[in-house]
């Protein structure tokens, strides 16, 4: 019921919101701000409720009387790994930006009605377990973008950049649904439907062929590309959020563009395996244009918003360098990355209209020593600014590192120059930002900017941070919820439907007793690491000598007994509890 | 007998179809209205050919009554003078004939080679006097069309009379 | 051989197309509505035609709704040339080339 | 149960201090130095009395908490107690301690002390973080957060252009030292499938070739992220700048711990650098031995009392450095101790000076502040004795370790050694330099006339400091380090004395001869153009403009050109103008004429009917 409810209450609302009457001023922020905290509230309760446990897909509802019965197509929403944490952050984003949306002066009540909108359909596409309602909702959010950019957006070329940023998405979704219905009509007729996990289990059961594979992997990937802004078709994106009015911006280039992503992880990668592996060479190159090359531009923009953009597009590397290493541990960064840098781009996008409110100028170099007049904004932006450049403590270096550490063995050199992407380019475009707008000394027209003063209006930025920090500290609150999902979907990446899980999982990289090879060359991994299922676990700890220094041992006294040998320890545990709470102390 | 009156009457229809609309002789509309109304009248021959004896005089009385004469009316009030010959455009003749031609190809072959079933073995005509069926019909049968209809021409009228007020904009 | 069905198609076919051809060819408004009269009763003949080879009565009704139909039309296409033409002194096709009178 | 509690406690407690402070008592002065003082005070109180409890060898080695878990990648949140850690744990509690005090005297009039003490308290919790680390991933995330207190440290006066600068400045290059750490992290990772230093090490004695041919570029890709850390020799030139922060902020970060953290990672994975076939140790060593003799050679030039210390500072670690790269990690870690605590105790008599001269920070408008403030000189002249070697002190036998272990065959080098002493010389020139400059000759500006003894809560900190910077040779540290990274192997003792010596007294009877009660620098007419150039740090800094910072610039121009243009305006435009000529040929088709649309009717239909039923 819950994510019925998250899904269904923005449009009840925006709908509701129509009938009221253009005189009264408060009633559409006041409805807006109460159903978005609603959405936050049931997003948490959804995602703590959420048990990484049992694989599958959880909480599913069907809504009934959407859909055609005779396609296949019926309104399912289902949650499980992957999407559950995105939910959780288009929930907090989109709470967000309501709270920020105060700057929209005139006609506020359409503004309010979009912003619902836009949001259900977000939370829609994210939690939708049917391929055409999966469409259906992004286009639905994408309405929403156009007329807002448009009517309410700001800068001289704002009409070129709401054309622009819409007909570069229609044209990704419009690739990204020549795809889908290609995977449509790959099923048998009798057995034809939407449903994903239907698909799934099909395509689990016999491969899908391997000419077709070829075919439909490149489309949805340049689709839901461009949706995402791949390195060549990512002009769009610092343009749009320049344009746009703070909160679309957020809701935007935080939630609205992992939607590309969420395609790639939930249809493209599993059940394409063959075109998955021919086609990731390619899009690894293409990462490292959007990290390297996007890190530069945004080294040169003169505008806070373009340099956010552009950030925002960089960070889109990282997340496509880890789908391309197709091992677990690069798909979990990669989720873990996009829930973070929504939250990223949010409180930055937020700041940023701040400021553009106070100041009506987003020109870096006009602006100087904001941090004495502005405190607290100042030091959000600073912390915004360094979450941004990867630093340890906030969540995106979580997923970072994750994604480094997984695409290592697939991609050496690509994340080496990846590693260069997020510690020194984007450190420095970062840092010139702060210090050209929050350090020096406060220039005269500035002297009368008004700080986030009262509760308040400091409560979007204080949850985006605080939940940006949490997840920093403890990130196994993600990581054990998307680890069993990924699992599944690495599983069949690798081509390994349940029967190849025979023989050699148990892969020479742990030190299981027998030394490893000698001359151990800087090659890449022969492939991804065929994982298996929990079994394998069982088995990787218990073949041959006591596997050093692996596993959980109790945090406090380790077990008695000198013999361990100085600082190895065994746990000799087979499962394990991964409470979800963070830090887990207890075995 | 029969066959004579049809194709005397046939003929006739086209010929003087063809006059109204490429009349070789003048350019004036009235020829035309004239030869129209004559087209109207074979065509009501060849109606009572098709023992739909009512048919053929209500559309001698109102087609060719009626209509040709609001013709006439209209044709006299604007008082069409005949116009020099404008420069045939060659282009839009021709493919303008073309495309009709090729229409008429696909009637006549539909018609004439693809249906022997459909005339073929049909019952004599059992409908004397058929004016009595078609009135019962109407008046049961398709009795809310003829009321719609009537609407229809008030609303014709209304229209009308709107249409040539004298301060139209 | 008696006169079929097909020989009555076939001249409501002739003359559809040259009523059709009428319209085509014609640049003066008044002959345009002739031909348009001219399509409405090659229809009206194919109807009786079909009414009389199906022994039933519907073609012969359908026939008076429309030959009503065509007086009503004439009526308002009239008035409209006629409007036209007090405005624009002319019934020639080629001058009536705006949206806006 | 609770003494194990006790590491994690004095970990946390900074943490706790810093967001307390930032989120409550920002605005309130007292209540933020409190809570700050409290929690590292406390922290030093538990630390001795962990030690006193556990000795030096807990029997626990490792307390250990999964951070995260995700198959092959199992990183913990643990702690690992040795001798090593708890010592660094010592010099950090209580030299950060004994500067948490004193800048509560330095810092009572800046409006912004609340968010000091909370950007010291952070510092403290990171560099708590490394030396606590036990595996290579959480070492980084601390190591990040050390770059990033140090940051906001610097970067305290951010409304001075010139601080500003040099916070931004200390942190991309320690960013570039890291980015070489994490690229050896992930190789490490990669070759072991573990990042636990335990694990790595006890699979190392099994099987030495683990790393094979990669072991050299392993041990440098590691040593890079000291490098950042500790200034070296490429990366050495934000330290300098780094003086823009408050003076404690330059005595605890620049002086006693933050620098120290990159010698300390090197000793914790000595391990990794020591393989037979991996040749980094030379690497390692020589870079040591260029960062102190550049080092001491631009301090000899240096006005800014802060400058002088700071490369004095850097020619230290670079001491340390070699120590390490001549295969003893053992006396660099003994030579670190004493160092943290002298050098502490100089940067802070620095800040007394600079308090009471009301932020004059040339040592040529000083002079004759021997009698003005005798505390604070007599730490002082400790203090560098101590840093220059006079025997009774503790610099005196961390030194001479050092220089012992360059003269043994085995890995050392006489270039070594002669640099190692030449060094030694430097260092004792320019601190006598200093000292007589500064303290002794004519009173060189009125502003000396009115120069007071500092209070007393920043001259006990500085008395404090004094006892371990003259005892130190005494408290056996040596032997602490010894029997964890193995036996210094002595026997070269005298020859090292020996040399060291006279080094001492042959730059102490130069300097006298120089600056006896000299005006002004008596060195640029002599020397000419090295002086020039030593005083513009050979200039290293426009040497890296012209270079890196160049370079990125025009790369970051190209990308933008080829984003404007190419992928722009070609690509869309392109795409643009096609659709816009194609809507155009469309438009000749819709001429108003009627004739047209009824012909184009008539065709369509006759198209449509041929299709359905014509054929």
């Amino acid at each position: 019921m819950t994510l019925a409810l998250l899904v269904l209450l923005p449009f009840l609302a925006a709908i509701g919101l129509t009938f009221v009457p253009k005189e009264n001023e408060g009633t559409p922020r006041i409805v807006a701000l109460l159903t978005t905290f609603l959405g936050l509230l049931l997003g948490v309760r959804l995602f703590w409720q959420f048990d990484a446990g049992q694989t599958g897909y959880q909480f599913v509802t069907t809504i009934p009387g959407l859909g055609a019965e005779a396609l296949g197509i019926h309104c399912r929403l289902g949650v499980d790994g992957i999407n559950v944490g995105l939910l959780l952050m288009g929930a907090i984003v989109a709470f967000a930006a309501t709270c920020v949306a105060r700057d929209i002066g005139e006609r506020a009540k359409e503004f309010y009605v979009l912003l619902l909108v836009m949001t259900g359909g977000i939370l829609g596409a994210f939690a939708s377990l049917d391929l055409f309602f999966f469409y259906f909702f992004h286009e639905l959010a994408l309405i929403p973008t156009f007329i807002m950019i448009g009517v309410w957006g700001r800068g001289e070329d704002k009409n070129y950049a709401t054309f622009k940023i819409t007909l570069y998405l229609s044209l990704g979704a419009l690739i990204a649904l020549f795809g889908l219905i290609a995977l449509y009509l790959q099923m048998p007729p009798d057995q034809r439907t939407f449903d994903i996990p239907a698909i799934t289990q099909y395509f689990a059961g016999q491969r899908m062929a391997a000419r077709a594979q070829q075919l439909i992997f490149p489309a949805l990937m340049f689709g839901f590309g461009i949706l995402v802004s791949l390195w060549p078709f990512h002009t769009w994106a610092p343009l749009g959020y320049g344009a746009a009015p703070t909160a679309t911006a957020m809701l935007h280039a935080g939630v609205l563009k992992k939607f590309g992503l969420y395609g790639l992880i939930r249809v493209a990668v599993p059940l394409m395996p063959d075109g998955a592996k021919q086609w990731l060479g390619v899009l690894a190159l293409l990462c490292l244009g959007n990290i390297l090359y996007c890190g530069l531009v945004a080294m040169r923009q003169k505008d806070l918003n373009l340099l956010i953009g552009n950030s925002s597009v960089a960070h889109m590397g990282f997340v496509f360098l880890g789908i391309a290493s197709l091992n677990l541990i690069g798909i979990t960064g990669a989720v873990v990355i996009m829930i973070a840098h929504g939250l990223l781009a949010a409180v930055s996008f937020a700041l940023s209209g701040y400021l553009y409110q106070q100041t009506r100028t987003l020109e870096i170099s006009r602006m100087g020593g904001l941090l004495q007049q502005v405190p607290f904004a100042g030091m959000a932006l600073t912390m915004a600014m360094l979450a941004g450049c990867g630093l340890p403590g906030f969540a995106n270096f979580v997923g970072e590192s994750m994604v480094f550490f997984g695409a290592w063995k697939v991609f050496p050199v690509v994340t080496a120059l990846a590693c260069w992407g997020a510690l020194i380019i984007g450190a420095v475009y970062m840092l010139r930002a702060v210090r050209s707008i929050l350090h020096g000394p406060l220039p005269e027209d500035w002297k009368d900017l008004r700080d986030l003063s009262n509760l308040w209006r400091r409560l979007p930025f204080a949850v985006l941070l605080f939940t940006l920090l949490l997840f920093g500290f403890f990130p196994r609150l993600l990581t054990d919820k998307i680890r069993p999902s990924a699992e599944t979907i690495v599983r069949m990446a690798n081509g390994g439907s349940v029967g190849t899980r025979a023989s050699n999982q148990v892969v020479q990289t742990g030190l299981v007793g027998e030394p490893r090879n000698e001359q151990r060359p800087l090659t890449p991994h022969p492939g991804p690491l065929p994982w298996g299922e929990g079994a394998s676990i069982v088995a990787f700890r218990e073949s041959g000598g006591t596997r050093i220094g692996e596993t959980r041992a109790k945090v406090f006294p380790l077990p008695e007994g000198e013999g361990q040998g100085e600082g190895e320890r065994d746990g000799g545990k087979s499962g394990r509890v991964n409470s979800p709470q963070g830090l887990s102390f207890a075995e | 007998m029969q066959d004579a009156l049809f194709y005397l009457f046939a003929a006739l229809t086209v010929l003087c179809g063809f006059l109204v609309v490429a009349n070789p002789f003048s350019r004036n509309p009235v020829t035309s209205a004239m030869f129209l109304a004559l087209t109207i009248v074979s065509l009501a021959g060849l109606f009572t050919l098709l023992h739909a004896y009512f048919l053929a005089a209500v559309q001698i009385l109102v087609y060719a009554g009626a209509v040709m004469v609001l013709f006439l009316f209209v044709i006299m009030l604007l008082d069409v003078k005949e116009e020099g010959r404008r420069k045939i455009k060659l282009f839009g003749l021709i493919t303008g004939s073309a495309s009709v031609a090729a229409i008429f190809g696909i009637f006549f072959k539909i018609f004439v080679l693809t249906t022997p079933t459909l005339g073929a073995g049909l019952p004599p005509p059992g409908l004397e006097g058929v004016t009595k069926p078609l009135g019962e019909a109407l008046f049961t049968q398709y009795f809310l069309p003829f009321e719609i209809l009537s609407v229809l021409l008030l609303v014709a009228m209304v229209g009308v009379i709107l249409l040539s007020k004298k301060d139209l904009r | 051989m008696s006169a079929s069905l097909e020989h009555y198609l076939v001249v409501s076919a002739l003359l559809f197309c040259l009523g059709l051809f009428g319209v085509i060819a014609r640049r003066n408004l008044l002959i345009i509505y002739m031909s348009l009269e001219l399509m409405l009763n090659a229809a009206n003949l194919a109807f009786v035609a079909l009414s009389r080879f199906n022994n039933n009565l519907d073609g012969q009704v359908m026939v008076f709704f429309i030959i009503t139909v065509a007086a009503a039309e004439v009526a308002v296409g009239l008035a409209l040339i006629v409007a036209l033409y007090r405005k624009r002194q002319t019934a020639h096709v080629e001058d009536l080339t705006l949206m806006k009178l | 149960m609770k003494l194990e509690a006790l590491p994690w406690l004095i970990l946390f407690l900074p943490l706790l201090a810093a967001v307390g402070i930032t989120l409550f008592t920002l605005k309130n002065r007292e209540r933020s130095a409190g809570l700050s003082i409290g929690a590292i005070v406390l922290g030093f109180v538990l630390t001795i009395f962990f030690i006193a409890v556990n000795g030096w060898e807990p029997v626990d080695k490792e307390t250990v908490a999964s951070w995260l878990e995700v198959e092959p990648l199992q990183v913990d949140f643990g702690l690992r107690l040795d001798p090593l850690c708890l010592m660094m744990l010592l010099i950090v509690t209580g030299v950060g301690g004994a500067i948490h005090i004193y800048s509560y005297g330095y810092m009572r009039d800046d409006p912004g002390v609340g968010r000091y003490f909370a950007g010291l308290s952070l510092f403290t919790f990171s560099m708590l973080g490394i030396v606590l680390a036990n595996n290579f991933l959480q070492l980084f995330i601390f190591w990040e957060l050390v770059g990033l207190s140090s940051y906001v440290l610097i970067g305290f006066w951010h409304e001075r252009p010139s601080a500003a600068e040099a916070s931004k400045k200390a942190f991309l290059t320690n960013r570039l030292g890291d980015f070489g750490f994490l690229l050896g992290i992930l190789l490490v990772w990669d070759t072991f499938g573990t990042l636990h230093f335990s694990s790595i090490q006890v699979e190392l004695i099994r099987n030495p070739a683990a790393l094979g041919s990669l072991a050299t570029i392993a041990g440098l890709l590691i040593f890079c992220g000291a490098v950042g850390k500790s200034a070296q020799f490429p990366l050495h030139v934000w330290l300098p700048d780094a003086m823009e922060g408050p003076t404690p902020v330059s005595a605890l970060i620049h002086a006693a711990t933050m620098v120290a953290a990159g010698v300390y990672m090197l000793c914790r994975v000595f391990f990794l650098l020591d393989l037979p076939d991996s040749h980094a140790l030379e690497v390692i060593a020589w870079i040591g031995g260029i960062t102190a003799l550049l080092a001491a050679l631009i301090a000899t030039q240096q006005n800014d009392i802060k400058r002088i210390l700071a490369y004095s500072t850097l020619s230290q670690l670079g001491y340390m450095v070699l120590a390490v790269g001549v295969a003893s990690p053992a006396p660099a870690m003994y030579h670190l101790t004493t160092h943290a605590f002298f050098k502490a105790l100089l940067f802070l008599g620095a800040g007394s000076v600079i308090h009471a001269l009301h932020h004059e920070q040339d040592i040529w408008k000083m002079g004759a502040l021997k009698s003005k403030m005798p505390v604070t000189f007599w730490t002082f002249l400790l203090a560098s004795l101590a840093l220059c070697g006079l025997p009774p002190l503790s610099g005196f036998f961390s030194k001479d370790e050092i220089i012992a272990a360059t003269v043994n065959p085995e890995h050392g080098h006489p270039a070594l050694f002669v640099l190692a002493v030449g060094v030694a010389l430097l260092t004792t020139f320019y601190m006598s330099r200093l000292v007589l400059v500064a303290f002794f000759g004519p009173a060189k500006s009125h502003g000396v006339d009115h120069a007071h003894e500092s209070p007393s809560v920043m001259t006990w900190p500085l008395l404090a400091l004094a006892v371990p910077s003259v005892a130190g040779g005494f408290f056996g540290i040596a032997e602490l380090y010894g029997h964890q990274l193995g036996e210094a192997h002595s026997g070269y003792h005298v020859l090292a004395v020996v040399a060291s010596l006279g080094a001492v007294i042959f730059g102490f009877a130069f300097a006298l001869g120089l600056y006896w009660n000299a005006a002004q620098d008596p060195l640029p007419e002599k020397l000419g153009a090295l002086a020039e150039a030593a005083r513009n740090r050979f200039y290293f800094d426009e040497l890296y403009e012209a270079t890196v910072i160049k370079f990125q610039e025009i790369a970051a121009a190209i990308a933008d050109w080829f984003d404007q243009w190419i992928v722009a305006g070609l690509m869309v435009r392109g795409a643009h103008g096609a659709t816009e000529l194609f809507g155009r040929a469309l438009r000749l088709v819709q001429t108003g004429n009627l004739q047209t649309y009824a012909f184009l009717f008539v065709l369509s239909a006759a198209v449509v009917l041929y299709f359905m039923i014509g054929r």
